[in-house]
């Protein structure tokens, strides 16, 4: 079962509406809207013809803007892009959905309630990227400490120079010869 | 007795009043296998509560991957899985070469695949020695590393390192098989074999470790799948699932081999023995995969034409690559623009999910257990933090 | 009650059965060496410290370029567009990845990570890390008693795998005349 | 060295003192250097089984004096107290844990007619100073301040309570056939032949293990139990070092801490050489064949082979260790209280009929 049968299989159950496939240079992916995320994604996982009951990983990707060399046009806007893997162990299936969200204020829902294992995916991606994801049981920093200022994977993050008095410069503190 | 209980007046009921404990197990603890801090509320010797505490060893590893090239990202990815860095050098391998388009000469496909099983054997020996470690028996541990020296220095042999290895390059593996290493594996495999045995009467069937580990930390198939198991983890719950078997990558759908599930021999399925017993299995599988691979081996190139180290380029895009880790399914998601560097460079590590179901089956479970638990779903810190 | 009287005598059998492991390698040799006094040999191609061909050397950078973490330091200068004149060249060990590809990328064959005799020096233990920034240009690899003890570790291995290769022929030979005998007596049959 | 005391009794009471720190100190030399010995086994025996070296530096001969070396180190050590720990508890500790282990050297019999006291209650008197250990342990979980430790000594009090019932039941078995608590009796009934006996003679019962089915089985009870007792693998508990970190210990380092390193070595061969006083005949060398053991040089050799079978049974108690998983806390108590009790009691009323239908000749009871 490949991405476009996916999506014929989405329209023909009627939860379609708004999902338009993303064909990349490699993989496709659904772009599904960030209000209609957890409709789909419930469908997904409970559809019998589909059964997507394991969340395999959630990315947030933090996408520049990208202009056409020739003509400046705007071939992507800038915002904050998150992408869940989700597996069908009965049809041997993976599939990429993907959700666009602004930079500025990044929120779209959570699918831990669908798939507890998104729990923590979506946890990092909040810790490194900032996605807000409403309704998230405990929505926390997960590997930075919880008083870490800033969202290290966005490409506009500067490096601290100090973290609670200790010094983050580059230059290691063993004496150079 | 019942009477003398009565006639107290009921106001004079001594109250007993009981206090959960909370305790920090970890980041310093000889069970958690590395710098996990699990913060444990105990009744007693009972848990009623456990939420792990990760990041002690983040390491900014996708961060990274945004600023180096891809072909010197190949060593950090040792660095995650450090038990089984052949596998994580294969699965990022594979997910650059299928954005470049790189095709692979035979030759060095079923190189990786010797490396990756041995290496896969080696992780599994960690597993069950620190397992065995983890409940209080020591010798089955050296007994593992004993093992587990040998393929190391196999592995030494052909590449220069003992744990970190970068063999695997991007475009085939770094360097032809020295003569005399393919018989040696041949000898090895026959030594280790009978070893296996050894560790079976010593360890699996003990009736110690079976009463500690059989209907231990049970999770059910739907939980496995619900918190996004995979590998030895969601086969001991009974799953046949094998990403080698079923979206085989490399060349694994040339091989013959079982898949091994926990079936519950000696308690529920899906416990911490049928956990262990998929690794023992697995061991088993993996030998019988490297004898057809040194059968089939064909001489041959091991890297493909056109990959020069500092001028390595990727086409645009973006995929999704996931290998069978040791410890589960590891993927790489790359996104590409073009050029020599990622654009972002996401990991899925297989423990960093298993660990979170430890949330749901660690309450109840005696003390005792949780430690035979968390050493059951096989964690390796380097991996979930990154 | 049988279970209860199963747990004992299984108790009793696995625990037995398990000594007799023990008791089993008890008796095998130990694996491990005495360290500093025994080497353990080192593969070919072991990666260990670099040393470095200043001779070929042609000065590409392409190693320092390659460095996944930028620990090589290198300067030099041209003489009479010939010859170097080394200043400095550094290898942070405190970073160094130990992953071989500035050896790989290197045109001239002139970096390695093993002296081209195959022996590495390997130890890195120090109690001070600025140490660790080693200059290449004047490290000149093992020291004398290392290299006794190499050689040591070589000839006992060259004696091992002569006695071993010899065990082989023997067992060769042995298996050579069975099959002959065989071959002879499928020969007798055949006669008949 | 009984008829030692025993002559400076009559020179006054301050030559009797004198002879009592006399033992004192023998008892004090012994259990300093018998860990010394013990450690080195445990860590060469270990080591054989795991195809390892183990210690091979120190002292030139497959490191014998490793031990002693760490021992200094250990003693050179910072003496560590953490800060909100009851202090007064935490010294003691170590202290009353060693005593423990070290009080029931008095009523052991070496060779024949060579102890410090001769108790008509020996076996009793080791039941129950042994268990003072565990107060020791306990003081130290609870001075430590450390949940970990509190973990440790609760275990502890737990593990050695209840393995208190079945060592006792189990010891109580050969004294139905032997009909006295004093140790040199109990080995005596063992070497028990004719009167006109020679040097060597056949004798009536042989070594207490094999004396019936039921002390063989009273044998292995008292085995396991004894494990239990002096915290060695499979029932480590309270130091469980991959659950509890170190259990009760875990707070104290230096010399303290070779306090209880020390107790436990020591109580393994208490433990052991009462096992091989009771059930092995002691200081005879063979089960049913028995050598009259009078003379000085006779009671030398007699030493060492009771020695040696002390030090037999602590090399099997390592073996042990390093064969065997742990217990979990609840499947300890289980062994003790649904296995090992209900087999001792059993073994007790058998071993009671079996006397009483008189298969053999006993002596206390009639």
């Amino acid at each position: 079962m490949n991405t476009q049968e996916i999506l014929e299989t989405l329209n023909k159950d009627g939860v379609g509406q708004g999902i338009t496939l993303f064909e990349g240079p490699k993989d496709p992916a659904l772009v599904i809207p960030a209000d209609r995320l957890v409709g789909v994604c419930e469908h997904l996982k409970s559809a019998p013809s589909l059964q997507f009951d394991q969340c395999i990983l959630v990315t947030g990707t933090h996408m520049t803007e990208i202009r056409d060399k020739k003509t400046k046009e705007v071939t992507r806007a800038e915002g904050i892009e998150v992408i869940y893997h989700v597996r069908s162990l009965r049809h041997r299936a993976l599939v990429a959905l993907k959700v666009h969200l602004s930079l500025e204020d990044p929120r779209v829902s959570s699918v831990a309630s669908i798939w507890p294992a998104a729990d923590w995916h979506e946890r990092e991606t909040y810790d490194m990227v900032g996605v807000v994801f409403e309704g998230h049981p405990n929505l926390k920093r997960i590997l930075l400490p919880q008083d870490w200022e800033g969202f290290p994977l966005r490409k506009d993050y500067e490096f601290p120079k100090e973290y609670r008095g200790i010094s983050l410069e580059v230059d290691p503190p063993w004496p150079q010869q | 007795m019942a009477a003398t209980v009565e006639a107290r007046p009921p106001d004079k009921y001594v109250d007993v009043r009981t206090q959960e404990l909370q305790i920090n197990m970890g980041p310093q603890h000889p069970a958690t296998h590395g710098v996990l801090r699990v913060a444990i509320w105990a009744d007693g010797e009972i848990v009623t509560r456990a939420e792990p505490d990760i990041g002690y060893l983040h390491r900014c590893a996708e961060k990274i991957g945004e600023s180096v090239t891809h072909i010197q990202y190949v060593p950090y990815t040792d660095r995650y899985d450090y038990l089984a860095a052949m596998n994580n050098n294969l699965g990022y391998c594979l997910a650059v070469e299928k954005l470049a388009e790189l095709e692979i000469p035979e030759r060095a496909e079923y190189v990786r695949v010797i490396v990756s099983e041995l290496n896969r054997i080696a992780s599994h020996l960690m597993a069950i020695g620190t397992y065995g470690l983890d409940l209080g028996a020591f010798t089955p541990f050296f007994y593992a590393f004993r093992e587990r020296e040998e393929i190391l220095r196999i592995l030494e042999w052909i590449c220069g390192a003992r744990l970190t290895y970068n063999f695997i390059r991007i475009g085939g593996v770094m360097r032809d098989c020295p003569e005399g290493w393919l018989e040696d594996i041949t000898r090895f495999l026959d030594y280790f074999e009978p070893r296996l045995e050894e560790m079976n009467e010593l360890l699996t069937h003990n009736h110690i470790f079976v009463n500690r580990t059989a209907n231990i930390g049970v999770v059910s198939l739907e939980q496995a799948v619900k918190y996004g198991l995979t590998g030895p983890n969601l086969r001991g719950s009974g799953m046949r699932w094998d990403l080698r078997r079923d979206d085989p990558y490399s060349i694994y759908d040339r091989f013959e081999f079982d898949i091994p599930i926990g079936t519950g021999i000696k308690g529920t399925v899906g416990d911490c023995w049928d956990r262990y017993w998929v690794r023992i299995l697995e061991m088993g599988e993996s030998v019988r995969i490297i004898r057809q691979a040194l059968d089939q081996i064909p001489d041959g190139e091991i890297m493909a034409k056109g990959v020069r180290h500092l001028a390595f380029k990727c086409k645009a895009g973006e995929s999704y690559q996931a290998v069978e880790n040791p410890r589960g399914e590891l993927g790489y998601y790359l996104i590409s623009e073009g050029g020599q560097i990622s654009y972002r460079s996401r990991i899925r590590a297989p423990s960093f999910c298993h660990l979170s179901i430890l949330e749901e089956i660690l309450p109840g479970s005696m003390f005792g257990d949780a430690v035979a638990i968390i050493g059951s779903i096989d964690i390796v810190l380097g991996e979930v933090d990154r | 009650m049988f279970t209860y009287m199963r747990n004992v005598v299984d108790s009793l059998r696995t625990t037995v059965k398990g000594m007799q492991v023990t008791w089993k390698n008890l008796r095998r040799p130990e694996t491990t060496v005495e360290y500093p006094e025994q080497l353990v040999p080192l593969p070919e191609g072991y990666r260990g410290i670099h040393t470095l061909d200043t001779d070929i050397c042609i000065y590409c950078f392409q190693c320092a370029k390659i460095c996944p973490v930028d620990c090589i330091e290198m300067r030099a200068e041209r003489v009479e567009k010939k010859f170097l004149s080394w200043e400095v060249f550094n290898i942070d060990y405190n970073k160094c990845l130990f992953c071989d590809l500035c050896i790989e990328v290197c045109p001239k064959d002139c970096i390695h990570m093993d002296k081209r005799d195959g022996s590495a020096k390997f130890a890195l233990i120090t109690d001070d890390r600025s140490t660790l920034n080693l200059d290449i240009l004047e490290y000149k690899g093992l020291s004398e008693a290392d290299k006794v003890a190499v050689v040591k570790v070589r000839e006992e291995n060259a004696k091992k795998a002569a006695e071993k290769a010899k065990a082989a022929a023997e067992k060769k030979a042995a298996a050579d005349k069975d099959e002959s005998e065989d071959k002879k007596d499928k020969a007798d049959d055949s006669g008949k | 060295m009984e008829r030692l005391v025993g002559a400076l009794e009559g020179l006054g009471e301050s030559a009797f003192a004198l002879s009592l720190l006399m033992c004192a100190g023998v008892v004090l030399g012994f259990v300093g250097i018998w860990p010394l010995f013990a450690v080195w086994l445990e860590r060469k025996a270990s080591a054989d089984f795991q195809s390892r070296l183990g210690p091979m530096y120190v002292g030139g001969f497959h490191g014998w004096l490793q031990t002693l070396a760490d021992g200094i180190k250990l003693a050179f050590k910072e003496d560590l107290i953490p800060a909100q720990a009851n202090r007064v508890l935490f010294w003691i500790a170590p202290a009353v844990a060693f005593c423990g282990a070290f009080a029931t050297m008095v009523v052991i019999p070496i060779a024949q007619g060579v102890e410090i006291v001769n108790l008509d209650i020996g076996i009793f008197f080791i039941l129950a100073i042994s268990s003072v250990g565990t107060i020791g342990v306990v003081m130290a979980g609870w001075a430590s301040n450390n949940k970990w430790s509190l973990y440790g000594a609760v275990r502890e009090a737990a593990q050695l309570v209840s393995y208190e019932i079945p060592i006792a039941l189990s010891l109580m078995i050969p004294i139905i056939a032997v009909g006295n608590l004093r140790l040199g009796h109990i080995v005596g009934f063992q070497c028990a032949g004719p009167e006109d006996a020679g040097f060597v003679y056949l004798s009536h019962h042989g070594w207490l293990l094999f004396y019936s089915p039921w002390t063989l089985a009273a044998g292995l009870i008292y085995f396991v139990a004894s494990l239990a007792e002096c915290k060695r693998a499979p029932f480590d508990l309270p130091e469980a070092e991959s659950e509890l970190v170190s259990g009760f210990h875990t707070e104290y380092s230096g010399l303290r801490f070779s306090f209880f390193f020390l107790e436990e070595y020591v109580f393994m061969f208490v433990v052991s050489i009462v096992g091989a006083l009771v059930f092995l005949g002691g200081w005879q060398p063979l089960p049913f064949v028995s050598f009259q053991f009078d003379n000085p040089l006779m009671k030398l050799i007699g030493a060492g082979i009771l020695l040696g079978k002390a030090v037999f049974l602590v090399w099997v108690q390592i073996w042990l260790r390093w064969t065997l998983p742990r217990l979990r806390v609840d499947q300890v108590m289980t062994m003790g209280y649904k296995y090992l009790t209900p087999l001792a009691m059993l073994t007790l009323m058998g071993m009671a009929l079996y006397q009483y239908w008189g298969c053999r000749y006993i002596p206390g009871i009639l």
